[in-house]
């Protein structure tokens, strides 16, 4: 397949472009889609293409959820645009109680085939109520497939594979991260759910990540190769179900970990990857697995502070050294 | 739909209330023995509605009903035996054992299901109704809820959704007089629940709601009114809960006297008496339906009973299409 | 509240237009010179709701306020240095550079704070009107909300529990005619939003929202409504957005045309001609005005800029009163 | 001070009832409490001894915490009651990006002295809307102090501090343990916020826990005594801010440890408090830190598949001996 570089919101717009050609029953639902292609323009040229398969809402969140779900439980595949990630909030019974849990709670008589897309993430000082990064929450919530995309080429294979899945999947993408640019094949490209990626190979550590802490993982190893060390850059892509298989045969191999994430420290899907790891991987272990995440306060406004608060490069590599006693 | 009914239809319609109340009956006698676990709601005294507004449902229609939702589910058609097995939590319940009371569905009827939250049905029906919308079909999907509900935020979303979109809705309000202990009267603002559609631009109804042909009737007006494209209808049907909220409820926000009240406008006594009086219904016809329903409700009992329990490695399944 | 203005208080209002006009204006130009990160949403066309309503509040009265609430902060009292240094990230900002032009709060002033959450001042207003009433003052609370979060479930939750609870709280609707990209006849059942209230058992009233008079008149009477113990009511002023929804916008959804049609109708030009008619205002006196206003938000702007950046461990406090 | 036995209800009762007294600007607010004093009959008493201030409200779960955090806002003192932990999801705005964040946001200009009090848990067939335990998510949403215990003394205890503190907090009580009995000190009985307690000490190994979990760890402690394994139980109590110190002062000792609770595993506190172990005390630590956890299912109805899902001393007693080898 060919490969060209494109955007993250050129790779939504490519994966959503064959797929909703592909299949009759996708639409897309949320607010503000029809003007500007979305309010990050990231699915732009779509309300032309596909007349009255992006639907335009009012601000009633749980009901846009419940558009979604219910039409994922009558024969339709839908994608639901959250806005922003930090509105679950106000749809978190439809996707907690109600989307996560109809088809076990109903003995399995239906499928629940529904996209819950949430851009979410912080470095654009638009604040506490505009930047967060809530993965954790659903992964804690029995019931959802949780996707976390860094690279446009998995932008477009997870999104096609989403969309193409039976089951409810959340899909979180960062919007610092739109115009990032990468190459992606052409046409059929799918990345399975549930498969990790190793993006860089290495034998001094394995750093495990995703979303945005892909970039600084990658900024920081590359760093730490001038230093001698070869970190191990896993991409997770998918939370939920998790590719320990990947991790497991990394850190067999490097006997030390960190991971990476742009959440908050306390609670983060950085503790779940540890707490594996120190359970399933105890006797390979030569240092203690390290978390990399913001600091456990809101996103803060001013560009200093919230540039603190977030994790950045060197925090991977300083954690890094920790680990490889260097 | 025409509102007139066949002589057939109505004794079917009386029979379906019979079921139903039979059914929350023998519900109660098996959570007083202690074979249901956990708690039901039963809805005896509301037969009316559950048996009205489904009558005029065709197979493919949908409806999302609540913890109250025994009579809904059997006015749309579910199956007794897998009723019963449910409630006792046995494999061959709907849900396998999984859901229970709160959680009954049966996607083969349009039944998307009871809830465990109160409100929790407004979103999914308007998930129901614009599918219905982009495929282009004549369904219609009706929202079951209690007077308690429409005092959620979801209540006001789905009904403005429904409306800009006219959606092939139709919103049946239970008012029953109480959400748990909370009077309806303290809880909410007006008197008529029905009164707030004024606020989404849509007609909305209030009803007797013991009276089964008045609820059948205006159902029936909104159902055919959906069915033409011309959007969601709010039907308030005033009844009351003769039970308390849950079984074992200690009732102490009212009285006696208050629920005595209300037995006397019975609506299964008061749709009987309208069948006798033209002379549709016979004594003899109606000691056969009774007998009949009970038949079928000691048979769904006995394959309950006999139903095996899941395992428990059960529990892990379900989860995924593609786990 | 007396109708009847007096010269004095008339000239008052009107400087507060300008002083909103001419601080938005300024924000504008911050925005549009680098120097305030993030995004900033502009109320410049809708300065009589904000003046209108505010004029009839006491300093211990309360109001919450949405992302597009400088206007009502202004209005309200609050301090133009520290907003400006909020805006542009300083120390010395009403919230110390830890929130923005989305999330400027004063409680000095009754400013419970603006919100990034469409709709999130519907339930916080219900606890400063129930708190109201437990402590027995006779203070008012006010909730500025647009078009847009009357969709929203909290509306409904708070305007049904403002009704139960007769709470001393005035909603204010500023119907802009558009939700970010989308119109309000799009997305809003009913044409006007103070039909609502219908649904809630008290006053619904539109007005003309870029009259600052009939602003004032209305909020008045609700506030008096409240004052007096009499509950709540909902109050819409038909307004227009005249900036982009947020300062770079690209604004496909409209027409320039329709732009110029509102600006036409510019609530500072309507009530200086309204002052002028009265001769209570003069072309010497509106020039003082605007120099006086110009001056302050210099000086603001010298404050801000002047001002301290917050240290980036400044970002570990303000968590906890006990941490 | 004299101690009675007397029930985790009693407990919040006494508590609140003096507390009350104390205080006119505490208030308890939510659906259903004045004609049963709660639906689990938890504030028997109270709306007969202070009327007025038990306030019942229609089903508007966003407008009953935005009640509690408007009054706290301006004055007052409320106890917010959630009617069931699992419909948090119906307030999930208010909750996180309200309540959590105001103080932060706003820079400090104000307090905000609000307890939400949650009852959580399952084991009563309730199914899998009535029966979640979801306090991980609040630990992952800086600006709430979270609240767990377990014993009617420290429900009493952590009460009150919870409603003199300053700062909003959650406060989840398991259903099942209303009724549950213990020594309850009388009148001013106060257990600080952030302060674990080693309720069982032991030199074989540390049992952290917290709430249900309390319970089946000193069973499997009970048991394990007679194995000759002296398993020291932590009732963690307060899950943030987490009383680190007396964790570490436990694993120093035994080398190794288990965290129990009630909650699914993927992303529950478990995670949290087996990755700051793995972090802070990698050195110190001589097996894997395991954890017992519900498995990642919504709670099933039917008492054997519920039964299945929840974890019991039996598996605490199994991780035990896994970490101690035996
Ligand atoms: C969101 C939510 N809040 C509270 C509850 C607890 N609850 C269950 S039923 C009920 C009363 C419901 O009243 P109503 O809607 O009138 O229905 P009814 O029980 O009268 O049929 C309450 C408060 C719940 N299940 N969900
Ligand atoms: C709950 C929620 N949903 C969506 C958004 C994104 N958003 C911010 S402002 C806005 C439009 C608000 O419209 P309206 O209430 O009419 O206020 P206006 O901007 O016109 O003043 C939207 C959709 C949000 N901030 N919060
Ligand atoms: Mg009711
Ligand atoms: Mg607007």
């Amino acid at each position: 397949m060919t490969e060209r570089m494109i955007s993250c919101s050129a790779a939504i717009c490519e994966a959503l472009t064959e797929e909703m050609a592909r299949d009759e029953a996708i639409f897309i639902i949320g607010e503000d889609l029809v003007a500007h292609g979305g309010i990050f323009g990231q699915f732009r040229g779509l309300p032309e293409r596909f007349p009255g398969r992006l639907i335009d809402t009012p601000i009633s969140e749980s009901c846009i959820v419940g558009a979604g779900l219910g039409a994922a439980l009558t024969g339709m595949r839908p994608l639901v645009d959250m806005h922003f990630a930090d509105f679950v909030t106000c749809a978190m019974d439809e996707i907690v109680n109600q989307t996560a849990k109809i088809r076990y709670m109903f003995g399995g008589q239906v499928k629940v085939p529904l996209v819950i897309w949430a851009p979410d993430g912080a470095g654009l000082s638009a604040a506490a109520h505009h930047s967060q990064s809530l993965e954790s929450w659903f992964v804690h919530t029995p019931g959802l497939k949780v996707v976390v995309p860094s690279e446009p080429a998995d932008v477009k294979g997870l999104l096609k594979a989403a969309i193409r899945d039976d089951d409810p999947v959340i899909f979180f993408q960062h919007k610092k991260l739109f115009a990032r640019e990468g190459p992606v094949p052409e046409g059929e490209h799918i990345v399975p759910l549930g498969k990790a990626a190793v993006k860089r190979p290495g034998g001094s550590v394995t750093i495990l990540t995703y979303g945005s802490g892909f970039y600084m993982s990658m900024e920081a190893a590359n760093e730490l190769a001038g230093m001698g060390i070869e970190a191990e850059v896993i991409d997770l892509r998918t939370l939920k179900p998790l590719d320990f298989g990947t991790i497991a045969d990394s850190i067999k191999k490097t006997n030390r970990a960190v991971v990476v994430h742009e959440a908050c420290l306390s609670g983060g899907f950085g503790a779940e990857v540890s707490a594996r790891i120190n359970s399933e991987l105890f006797d390979y272990l030569d240092a203690p697995v390290l978390r990399v995440a913001a600091k456990d306060v809101p996103i803060p406004f001013s560009p200093r502070l919230e540039n603190f608060v977030l994790p950045k490069a060197e925090d991977v590599i300083s954690a890094v050294r920790q680990v490889v006693y260097r | 739909m025409k509102s007139s009914v066949s002589t057939r239809e109505m004794r079917r319609l009386y029979r379906t209330m019979v079921t139903i109340r039979k059914f929350e009956t023998l519900a109660g006698e098996l959570f007083a023995a202690g074979k249901i676990p956990g708690f039901i709601h039963l809805s005896i005294g509301q037969e009316a509605s559950s048996t009205g507004v489904c009558s005029v449902l065709r197979p493919d229609d949908y409806i999302a009903t609540t913890h109250r939702g025994h009579g809904h589910v059997i006015a749309k058609g579910g199956d007794l035996k897998k009723m019963i097995a449910e409630l006792i939590g046995r494999k061959t319940g709907y849900c396998k054992g999984k859901g229970g009371s709160m959680h009954i569905a049966d996607f083969s009827l349009g039944i998307l299901g009871a809830n465990g939250v109160v409100g929790g049905g407004f979103p999914i029906i308007i998930g129901a109704g614009l599918s219905i919308k982009l495929r282009h079909t004549d369904q219609v999907a009706v929202c079951f809820f209690g007077d308690g509900a429409s005092n959620r935020g979801t209540f006001h979303e789905a009904m403005n959704m429904a409306s800009i979109w006219k959606l092939p809705i139709l919103f049946v309000c239970e008012n029953n007089c109480y959400a748990s202990t909370t009077p309806t009267a303290y809880a909410c603002s007006v008197n008529n629940i029905a009164t707030r559609a004024a606020g989404y631009n849509f007609p909305g109804v209030t009803v007797d709601g013991n009276d089964l042909l008045a609820v059948r009737e205006a159902a029936g007006r909104a159902v055919d009114r959906a069915r033409r494209g011309e959007g969601p209808t709010l039907l308030e049907n005033k009844t009351y809960r003769r039970r308390g909220h849950f079984e074992g409820d200690p009732q102490k926000y009212r009285t006696q006297a208050e629920v005595a009240e209300w037995e006397k406008n019975d609506p299964l006594l008061r749709f009987a008496s309208v069948l006798k009086k033209k002379k549709l219904l016979t004594g003899e016809m109606e000691k056969e339906i009774r007998e009949q329903v009970d038949c079928e409700l000691k048979e769904a009992v006995a394959f309950a009973e006999q139903s095996e329990w899941p395992n428990p490695e059960d529990a892990l399944e379900d989860m995924f299409v593609n786990p």
